[in-house]
């Protein structure tokens, strides 16, 4: 239970750091941290006490493979949001060098053209 | 044995995140993140997902490149701060309202070590007959869920189309109607002059 | 058709791909890609209505493993609302595009924003769903900063963090869901949460859904982003967003969920209610003092969704008596029709003042009827829909969410949809008097009616507006019905886990 | 070995030192080597195409970090990127839309062959392979124009502050 707290506290850090940070490298880390504490939440929910890694090798048996491996579900998951949020990140990155260009700062205090 | 060591290991990471958080100079903010997401990715070894692990430190490594290339150097790393008094005293209620919840709706989740794994334990007992990959995770992503994964590779597709378009040296069509959609990897003369063009 | 279902989000992204492969050769064929493939998907969309429920298993692998597409009532109806509109949105852009740079990315940004929305749309899974919902957002946060000046980007940034906060939320609900029952297949869902009840982790999840999909839909507490993000996009994006993509990964998934996944529920009810209320009232208020004409359409599409989610609070409100609850849900998915048919005209028309004129300030337009007949007209014709006046479509939909409201003895709900009705018909009559009655300003004289590619899909629009609301009465309501009850009967959403 | 010792050599003005680039030579056979293992054998052993092709990604971007981005760009360059990135994302759409004719979307149609073998597991193997080549350019393509784009920019606004 507190290690799934735990992931959570991160998880509120991440999204502090994306809503009041001004500065734009900040929000960006902000997310980056989001990713981490929901990729790590899954991860937690799905591991089997003395598990083992869902993967047959040679010399194991069937048996047990199914008796003590970790839930694969949540890492084929976590696989694909570990993806979304490079892409996320990348897009993110861009859209930060532009408004650098235009508005000379990373600082969102300043970039505010819009009434929001 | 396993709860105290990832019990240590996520204090490590908060206390790497709010270092990343608060600091001022820029590049060890965005070393500490690394550092965090190294944490990360020990956990998963522990955890028993080594495909995740691999991912997690390349990706890792990657995003520390491009963050570290593509912003710190154009910056002067300096921040200067702007203590909003009123957006951190709100959000920081919202978010101790927020954990409160948090903290009651976890304690309704099944124990930490023991997963319900009704779907999965099926995947763990025949993927290998149904799908004949020996990795089951990999059966799970390519085969039993392959419509998500071509989901995921729409959105890298999508995301990498999205900064390119974003990058464009032009939004809109400007004096000459000839066509100006190159786009992306510029020469320095090209963003110079439209450098000067922006300037004026 | 039940055969090709998954083409309705796998044929976009294939052209898509395709698109950006070939105009490396030749740039003109992009337009006619677009044409063709949206025209295939908005023509399988009306064949889909026909059909009866079904469900499809991707892979051939049965329903809790494998990820399994439903098709119903409500999904089918929003499909063709997704896909006609993109239609029509995409044969606008062929020639307002000509105003922007890169128009091959463009239409392959295009693609993949609409087989996102047609994915999230037809899955009956809740990771995938997640999945096609990011592909929709990303789509949409760069169509949102393509014109690249500064304004642009910086709405795209705003929206970008945002949604990316409500992304989060979502998969944090989905992971909490996937803890305590151990499946992710919706049905499949809907039966183990009627064994484990609601309790304190539930109540979290749906708190969670609410947020992310709430600011997915721009509800009020979360709104910040719209009035930036859609009058930022170019002018059929801007329809797209405001006409359909708000519903399909943010009205849609919350029906879907708290309705034939959680069930229905009083507390979600109230709370739904509020959000809905608090958006027409905020939502309308906000839009009366814009200038800009298409951020008073943002304003006023807030205030919209607030009927629609006025409507689906009511009708999941499980201690009102179920012939009103049929109703306010019947209402609410009407008006779902009517505003993504009336706010996507409004937004084309916009842009046809703006790609003429040059300005979207309403103060330094005006007289443009006897200039541009036909925007004009489309554009009365909407402004008269979207303000709840007798013959057109709105004006049924928003009498039959406030009379529902009025049987349930919701009279302050009612009350103040009246009121938000009445200020909306105020906030148009301005509009009305100062783009297309009044003066016409010298520098305008020479002014032409936009190309026929731009004024065709406001005529075919128009036309819907109007149709939509005469027939009324004539209706064969039968598609309508057969969404409200694919979202009243859970019983046979979680028999779909057989099928297929 | 992916690279050429006399292409290498030429710019000795670009790029990092010296001793960057020796021992990123010697390294970047193993980092290719590494990341075509991951993607291959991903249906065998942890790994697949999104770890084995970022690593590959990561090598181009090393080479690009310590060379400079000409040699870079002359072993992938940015139009070959987008070309393959393109190809490959068709590819993965095409290939389930095959299935079809099998019964059903995304079906897994071939034979699974033998387990443990290094071909097997039908289609798996394949996507891998696809996968690995296209998060390898995009990510290349990505990296190659944000960090470009960065370093210019900053360049113009220092020189612009200081005509100021």
């Amino acid at each position: 239970m507190v290690l799934y707290f735990l992931t959570l506290v991160l998880f509120v850090m991440g999204v502090y750091c994306l809503i009041a940070k001004k500065n734009i490298i900040k929000k960006i880390i902000g997310l980056t941290i989001t990713d981490y504490a929901i990729n790590l939440f899954i991860i937690l929910i799905g591991y089997r006490a003395n598990g083992i890694a869902p993967i047959l090798f040679k010399n194991m048996t069937m048996k047990e493979l199914s008796e003590q491996g970790v839930d694969p579900l949540p890492q084929a998951l976590v696989l694909t949001s570990i993806v979304i949020g490079l892409g996320v990140l990348s897009l993110m990155t861009a859209i930060c060098l532009r408004l650098y260009e235009k508005y000379k700062t990373f600082d969102m205090g300043e970039i505010n053209r819009l009434k929001g | 044995m396993i709860d105290t060591f990832l019990f240590v290991l996520l204090i490590f990471m908060i206390v790497g995140s709010a270092i990343a958080i608060e600091t001022k100079n820029m590049l060890s903010s965005v070393i500490s993140c690394g550092i965090v997401g190294a944490a990360v990715s020990v956990a998963f070894l522990m955890l028993g997902a080594p495909d995740i692990a691999i991912t997690q430190v390349v990706v890792e490594v990657l995003i520390l490149v491009i963050l570290i290339r593509a912003t710190i150097t154009i910056d002067n790393t300096a921040i200067e701060v702007h203590w909003d008094t009123f957006a951190v005293v709100s959000s920081l209620i919202f978010f101790g309202l927020f954990l409160v919840f948090a903290f009651l709706a976890v304690q309704d989740l099944p124990r930490f070590g023991h997963p319900i794994m009704k779907v999965s334990q099926q995947y763990l007992e025949t993927a290998l007959q149904k799908t004949g990959a020996a990795n089951v995770v990999s059966s799970v992503v390519l085969d039993f869920r392959g419509f998500d994964t071509l989901g995921e590779a729409s959105v890298l597709f999508v995301s990498i189309l999205g900064a390119f378009v974003i990058l464009r040296r032009h939004g809109r069509k400007r004096r000459s109607e000839e066509d100006t959609e190159k786009v992306g990897i510029l020469s320095e003369e090209e963003i110079r002059e439209d450098y000067e063009e922006f300037r004026e | 058709m039940q055969t090709a279902y998954p083409l309705f989000s796998v044929l976009p992204l294939a052209a898509a791909f395709f698109n950006l492969l070939v105009t490396k050769l030749n740039k003109k064929v992009a337009d006619y890609i677009a044409f063709v493939v949206t025209g295939t998907l908005a023509v399988m969309a009306v064949l889909t209505v026909f059909e009866a429920p079904f469900a499809y298993r991707v892979g051939g692998f049965p329903a809790p493993w494998g990820i399994l597409l439903i098709s119903d009532g409500l999904s089918s109806l929003t499909l063709v609302i997704i896909n006609v509109i993109a239609f029509l949105a995409v044969i606008y852009s062929t020639k307002y595009m000509t105003m922007y740079t890169a128009k091959p990315k463009y239409y392959s940004l295009l693609l993949l924003m609409i087989a996102g929305m047609n994915g999230v749309v037809c899955t009956g899974d809740l990771f995938n769903l997640f999945v096609f919902l990011e592909v929709a957002s990303l789509a949409s946060y760069a169509l949102v900063g393509f014109g690249c000046e500064h304004e642009e980007l910086e709405a795209s940034f705003k929206y970008l963090i945002l949604g990316e906060v409500a992304s989060t939320a979502i998969l944090f609900g989905i992971a909490f869901l996937y803890s305590m029952t151990g499946t992710l297949n919706m049905p499949d869902l809907a039966r183990q949460l009627e064994i484990v009840g609601i309790n304190k982790a539930v109540a979290f999840v749906i708190a969670l859904f609410i947020m992310g999909f709430g600011l997915k839909a721009s509800t009020v507490p979360f709104h910040a982003w719209l009035p930036d993000a859609h009058p930022s996009a170019p002018a059929p994006i801007s329809a797209l967003l405001s006409g359909v993509l708000i519903k399909a990964i943010g009205v849609y998934a919350i029906a879907r969920i708290m309705f034939d996944v959680v069930g229905p529920n009083a507390m979600v009810s109230t709370i739904l209610m509020f959000l809905g209320a608090l958006s027409m009232v905020v939502g309308v208020f906000l839009a009366v003092g814009q200038s800009d004409i298409k951020r008073m359409l943002a304003y006023h599409s807030i205030s919209q969704m607030g009927y629609v989610m006025i409507g689906l609070g009511l009708g999941l409100n499980p201690n009102v008596p179920a012939l009103v609850a049929a109703m306010a849900l019947f209402g609410g998915i009407y008006h779902f029709v009517n505003h993504a048919v009336f706010k996507s005209l409004l937004f084309l028309c916009a842009g046809s003042f703006e790609f003429r004129t040059g300005t979207r300030n309403r103060y330094e337009m005006g007289g443009l009827i006897r200039k541009m007949p036909v925007t004009s007209t489309a554009c009365s014709i909407a402004s008269l829909s979207i303000s709840g006046v007798p013959p057109f479509n709105g004006f049924w939909s928003k009498l039959i969410i406030i009379v529902a409201l009025v049987q349930a003895g919701y009279y302050i709900y009612g009350g103040i949809a009246v009121l938000v009705a009445f200020v909306t018909l105020v906030s148009f009559i301005k509009l009305q008097r100062f783009v297309i009655f009044g003066q016409l300003p010298a520098r305008f004289a020479a002014l032409k009616e936009s190309p026929f590619a731009m004024t065709f899909p406001l005529v075919v629009l128009a036309i819907l507006c109007l149709g939509l609301g005469l027939a009324y009465p004539f209706l064969d309501h039968s598609v309508l019905q057969a969404a409200r009850n694919a979202l009243l009967d859970k019983l046979s959403y979680m028999g779909y886990i057989l099928g297929g | 070995m992916a690279t050429k010792p006399d292409l290498m050599m030429n710019d000795s003005q670009k790029g990092m030192t010296l001793i960057v680039k020796t021992v990123v030579r010697f390294a970047i056979g193993i980092i290719f080597m590494f990341g075509w293992y991951i993607i291959v054998y991903g249906h065998l052993t942890p790994g697949g195409g999104f770890a084995g092709g970022t690593i590959l990604a990561c090598g181009y971007v090393i080479l690009t970090l310590a060379f400079g981005k000409d040699l870079a760009l002359r072993k992938m360059s940015d139009m070959a990127a987008s070309i393959i990135d393109n190809s490959c994302a068709l590819l993965f759409v095409l290939i389930p839309i095959v299935g079809f004719a099998f019964g059903s979307f995304f079906l897994n149609f071939p034979p699974h062959g033998k387990p443990f073998n290094l071909v097997s597991a039908g289609l798996i193997p394949l996507y891998n392979i696809i996968i690995g080549l296209k998060v390898t350019s995009s990510l290349f393509a990505i990296f190659v124009a944000l960090s470009i784009f960065g370093r210019f920019v900053s360049k113009l606004v220092e020189e612009a502050e200081e005509e100021e």
